[in-house]
């Protein structure tokens, strides 16, 4: 990036309209006013079922400057494609053409359409918001829901399954740009849209999402949710690109340092609030083992 | 300039003479042929279009909708499952208001697994609001193409061409393909007033409460019910509209003439079957043997079944002994869909026709002229006067 | 049941070309007059080297019903060892016409009363340099012969036109050799 | 057939506030900034901008110094929890009833 995004050089023009219908201290919020910022105007949103479908408002009004084709649940990637060929027919170039879903509709009944989109190379952006179950229809597991979580499909044990790891099987796809990010580290969040802006082909963005009703967390914790899950190493920024990860911005500056204990992430919300101090243990191991590997590739 | 091809051949002809822009489609039998000579077209430039092999049938209908939403002409085809596999992107289609064109090439659906042909696939979506036309031979595939595209811009409200899988859809005969300057001034451009536009931002498709509701400049916007409501009229008014351009098509091209049903013999017929698609052309020959034999029977195939055309279908048959239906399709638990359509049809006619109801050919059985002579005189003889429908050629 | 339609019938192997044998007749025979032209394959699933057949109908006339052919006039027979598996002459009209690619004379072969016309096509494809196995362009020659439905510089035309890019000019000296060596037996 | 109100046929929406009314009434906490504390208004230029960059509902302004606009602002309060400086307080808005009135 030429010009480092800082919070002062960050344009001022909102592209979504106040007074919408998200929740309070929504971490989508954060990431869609951020992300279309970098996005910038001359773009097409589409965008399945999903909290986003009701926060850009209800008939005849829209709360995004932006426009956007409302498409069915399991048809993103495709519909994206459908844009992209149209752009394409009608000569129309410079556009950005990104779908935007939440993690079911990406990984679970979205996954297909993905998929095909990749692997037709697919000049698209595929923006992921994780906020880790289906938070739109009241708060379901979903693939990405992580083990342990109470939901309301998952009421008293918590999720027995672990979290489904999208950013890897879009990254085996081969594509150009697989990157994560997070609402609670905005200006890693913009730099790797703008990025994104600049390539082409399949370009993939997961964004990990904190959401207070759904994570069961005081409002105001949106962002100090967000920097703990990075900060105990548990959800890691980074980008793909040739196939080779590296770790970005916060995520980076963990190399060979010690992290924060992943209990401290679990204990600030209330979907946690089942796991027993064994599986912790665990989890805390797994995340352990990641990062040895991550450090040992740092020192190869 | 006169071609002996497959009526698949014939149907992505006609598509390519639409100056269709975005393709998408997944291959599934009999309809295959179809998208495998688009491909061929565009990747050797015939055809000035963006071709997306997509992963699934319901991509196929996603890739041409938010085609279409983004100014683009569409066109994707399909059969049996796929179709059936398309079904919320249907709704989503015509509720979206978009001109796409579909050809299903008519296939029983599973289970059993059949490829053969029966046309429950495109019968069992006739309530999702798309327009259903049915061609009967191959000059009348290619030219409902070219129309069936017209029309869907003119009403926006997509199109479905049916026409029956192998015995259409594979079997080969000579069509003339019109000249690309006469179907270009027939059919114009796909400019919509509203598309994906980034100097005049919408946002398509939005969540729509059950009232009424003012946007932003104060005025009043409808709710789903009236949007609902204004799809039902203008799928009604279609009905005139297609027999407009059927009848410009037929200046221009010399062909067409019978948009909403075609009759054969039917002038002085006592007794009339009623079918769909290439069976009503199979029952030209019963009918002239019949009628050497001195029946007074006539045969009338329906080439719009949505919407429905039920002032022409009660002008044509309210005067008759006898009105036989002849279907590749069940309202399973019920009778045969066009059956009930056309008895609901009759209901207001004073002296009602005597109506038989037959099933035929269901996953490709065989259709022998013989047995349509055997169905036929049993009906005029007033032995089949019944809702419950006969078997033709079951062997139990 | 239409009197005025000429039914032939096909036979050969997946992949082996009849479909477009026949519709190379069929085109040839729509210049010739024959309004009515409908070719249908078999429908369903065709396998490479399994046994197929395609119905082919000619009239002066419209035709209108598709159903397969059960009643042939004719039949052609685009590889002789089809005959060990398949009965080719099933439903053939009494006074019917069998065209085969065999290799030997007419007068070995016996179709409980049926006319029999026979040609070497595989030799005659090679002879015309045609790879060995390329028979659907060479029994058109036979069957133009056998038949005398459709001239013989008509069905090269559509020969040439239904191969353009794939050896046109051989395809069509085989259907041409072909003529010369097809063989009509005795009842 | 005359031409069609495309607009009347599918739900297609125009840009503006307030889809969801003025959501400042959702608020049970409002954010008030201690402009004695805050950055850009001690320095009297534009500068840290926290409160701006991490408003999920675009109301805080980035100008010195910072205004937040209470029709659509829902309180969540991340604002006063990001602050670095400290200086907005979540104030109990039924403290204001009387002043508003």
């Amino acid at each position: 990036m030429d010009n480092k995004a800082t919070i002062l050089n960050l344009t001022e023009e909102e592209f979504v309209h106040p007074g919408n219908r998200a929740c309070s201290g929504c971490g989508l919020s954060i990431v869609y006013r951020i992300g279309l910022k970098a996005l910038g105007k001359n773009t097409v949103l589409v965008v399945p079922p999903s909290c986003l479908t009701v926060m850009q408002g209800l008939y005849p009004v829209a709360s995004t400057k932006i426009p956007c084709v409302n498409v069915t649940f399991a048809s993103t990637g495709a519909a994206a494609s459908g844009v992209r060929g149209a752009m394409k027919a009608l000569k129309k170039d410079g556009v950005n053409v990104v779908a935007w879903a939440g993690d079911g509709g990406t990984g679970d009944i979205g996954i297909q359409a993905l998929s095909g989109a990749c692997e037709r190379g697919e000049d698209i952006i595929y923006i992921c918001y994780d906020n880790e179950a289906y938070m739109n229809t009241g708060i379901q597991r979903s693939g990405t829901t992580p083990q342990g979580v109470l939901t309301t499909t998952t009421p008293i044990r918590g999720k027995l399954q672990e979290k489904k790891d999208i950013p890897a099987i879009i990254a085996a796809h081969g594509i150009g740009y697989v990157a994560t990010a997070s609402a609670a580290f905005p200006l890693d969040l913009y730099e790797k849209v703008k990025k994104a802006t600049t390539l082409s082909g399949p370009r993939y963005i997961h964004v990990h999402t904190p959401c207070p009703p759904g994570w069961n967390f005081a409002t105001r914790y949106t962002i100090k949710v967000g920097k703990l899950a990075v900060e105990t190493g548990l959800f890691d920024l980074y980008e793909i690109e040739d196939g080779r990860l590296t770790l970005t911005g916060p995520s980076k500056r963990l190399l060979g340092k010690k992290r924060k204990p992943v209990k401290e992430y679990f204990d600030v919300q209330g979907r946690f609030k089942s796991l027993d101090p064994e599986l912790v243990e665990t989890l805390q191991g797994r995340i352990d083992a990641k990062w040895e590997n991550y450090n040992d590739q740092q020192q190869q | 300039m006169y071609m002996i091809e497959s009526g698949n051949v014939a149907a992505a002809t006609g598509v390519q003479l639409a100056r269709t822009q975005v393709i998408a489609a997944y291959p599934i039998t009999p309809q295959t042929p179809l998208t495998e000579k688009l491909s061929e077209f565009v990747e050797s430039g015939v055809l000035d279009a963006q071709y997306i092999p997509v992963e699934s049938e319901h991509s196929a209908m996603a890739v041409c909708i938010a085609a279409s939403t983004a100014g683009a002409r569409a066109f994707t085809a399909t059969s049996a499952n796929g179709l059936l596999y398309m079904h919320e992107q249907l709704h989503w289609a015509v509720g979206a208001r978009l001109p796409l064109v579909m050809c299903v090439a008519n296939r029983g659906v599973g289970a059993p697994w059949t490829v053969w042909n029966d046309q429950q696939d495109s019968m069992s979506q006739r309530d999702v609001g798309w327009i259903q036309l049915y061609a009967n031979d191959h000059q009348q595939i290619i030219d409902t193409t070219i129309k069936a595209f017209r029309l869907a811009q003119t009403v926006s409200i997509p199109v479905m061409v049916c026409y029956d899988g192998y015995l259409l859809s594979h079997t080969y005969m000579p069509f003339d393909k019109p000249d690309q300057e006469k179907v270009d001034a027939f059919l114009p451009p796909f400019t919509p007033r509203h598309f994906l536009d980034p100097e005049d931002p919408g946002n398509f498709n939005t969540v729509t409460l059950p009232d009424i509701r003012p946007g932003v400049d104060g005025t009043i916007e409808p709710g789903y019910m009236e949007i609902r409501h204004n799809l039902h009229q203008e799928l009604r008014e279609a009905i005139e509209v297609y027999q407009e351009i059927d009848r410009e098509y037929q200046e221009q091209f010399g062909r067409g003439g019978t948009p909403l049903v075609e009759e054969y013999r039917c002038d002085d017929a006592d007794y009339v079957a009623v079918c769909i698609g290439s069976l009503s052309y199979q029952f030209r020959d019963v009918i002239d043997l019949m009628r050497e034999k001195g029946a007074k029977v006539g045969v009338m195939g329906i080439q719009m079944y949505r919407p429905f055309p039920d002032q022409a279908i009660v002008a044509a048959l309210a005067d008759r002994k006898g009105v036989i239906v002849f279907e590749k399709a069940l309202s399973y638990g019920n009778q045969g869909p066009l059956y009930g359509d056309i008895k609901s049809a009759l209901y207001s006619c004073e002296k009602k026709p005597a109506l038989s109801n037959y099933i035929l050919g269901l996953g490709g059985r065989e259709i022998k002229t013989s047995q349509l002579i055997d169905a036929l005189t049993e009906a005029c003889a007033g032995q089949a006067a019944e809702d419950a429908p006969r078997w033709i050629g079951l062997k139990l | 049941m239409r009197k005025d339609i000429i039914e032939i019938r096909w036979h050969g192997r997946g992949g082996q070309g009849a479909i477009t044998a026949a519709k190379i007749v069929a085109n040839a025979a729509f210049v010739s007059g024959y309004k009515g032209v409908v070719m249908a394959p078999t429908f369903g699933t065709e396998r490479r080297g399994a046994p197929v057949f395609t119905s082919l109908k000619i009239s002066k006339q419209k035709i209108y019903d598709l159903s397969p052919i059960t009643t042939p006039d004719m039949v052609v027979v685009l590889d002789h060892s089809l005959l060990e598996e398949v009965n080719v002459v099933d439903g053939l009209k009494d006074d019917g016409l069998v065209i085969l690619n065999g290799p030997k004379p007419a007068s070995e072969y016996s179709f409980a009363g049926a006319r029999v016309a026979v040609a070497d096509v595989t030799s005659c494809g090679v002879q015309a340099g045609l790879p060995p196995g390329i028979v659907n362009s060479g029994i058109i020659g036979a069957f133009s012969k056998a038949t005398g439905l459709v001239e013989l510089d008509l069905l090269v035309t559509a020969i040439k036109d239904e191969f353009v890019g794939k050896k046109p000019e051989l395809n069509a000296k085989a259907a041409e050799i072909t003529y010369e060596n097809t063989f009509i037996g005795d009842i | 057939m005359a031409p069609k109100e495309f607009c009347k046929m599918l739900s297609r929406s125009k840009p503006g506030p307030g889809d969801g009314g003025k959501t400042g009434s959702w608020r049970v906490l409002r954010p008030v900034i201690d402009l004695e504390k805050c950055i850009p208004a001690k320095k009297n230029k534009k500068a840290c901008f926290t409160c701006w960059l991490y408003c999920p509902d675009s109301v805080v302004s980035k100008t010195v110094p910072p205004s937040i606009n209470l029709e659509y602002c829902k309180g969540c309060g991340i604002c006063a929890e990001e602050c670095p400086a400290g200086a907005i307080e979540m104030v109990d808005e039924s403290s204001f009833i009387v002043e508003d009135k």
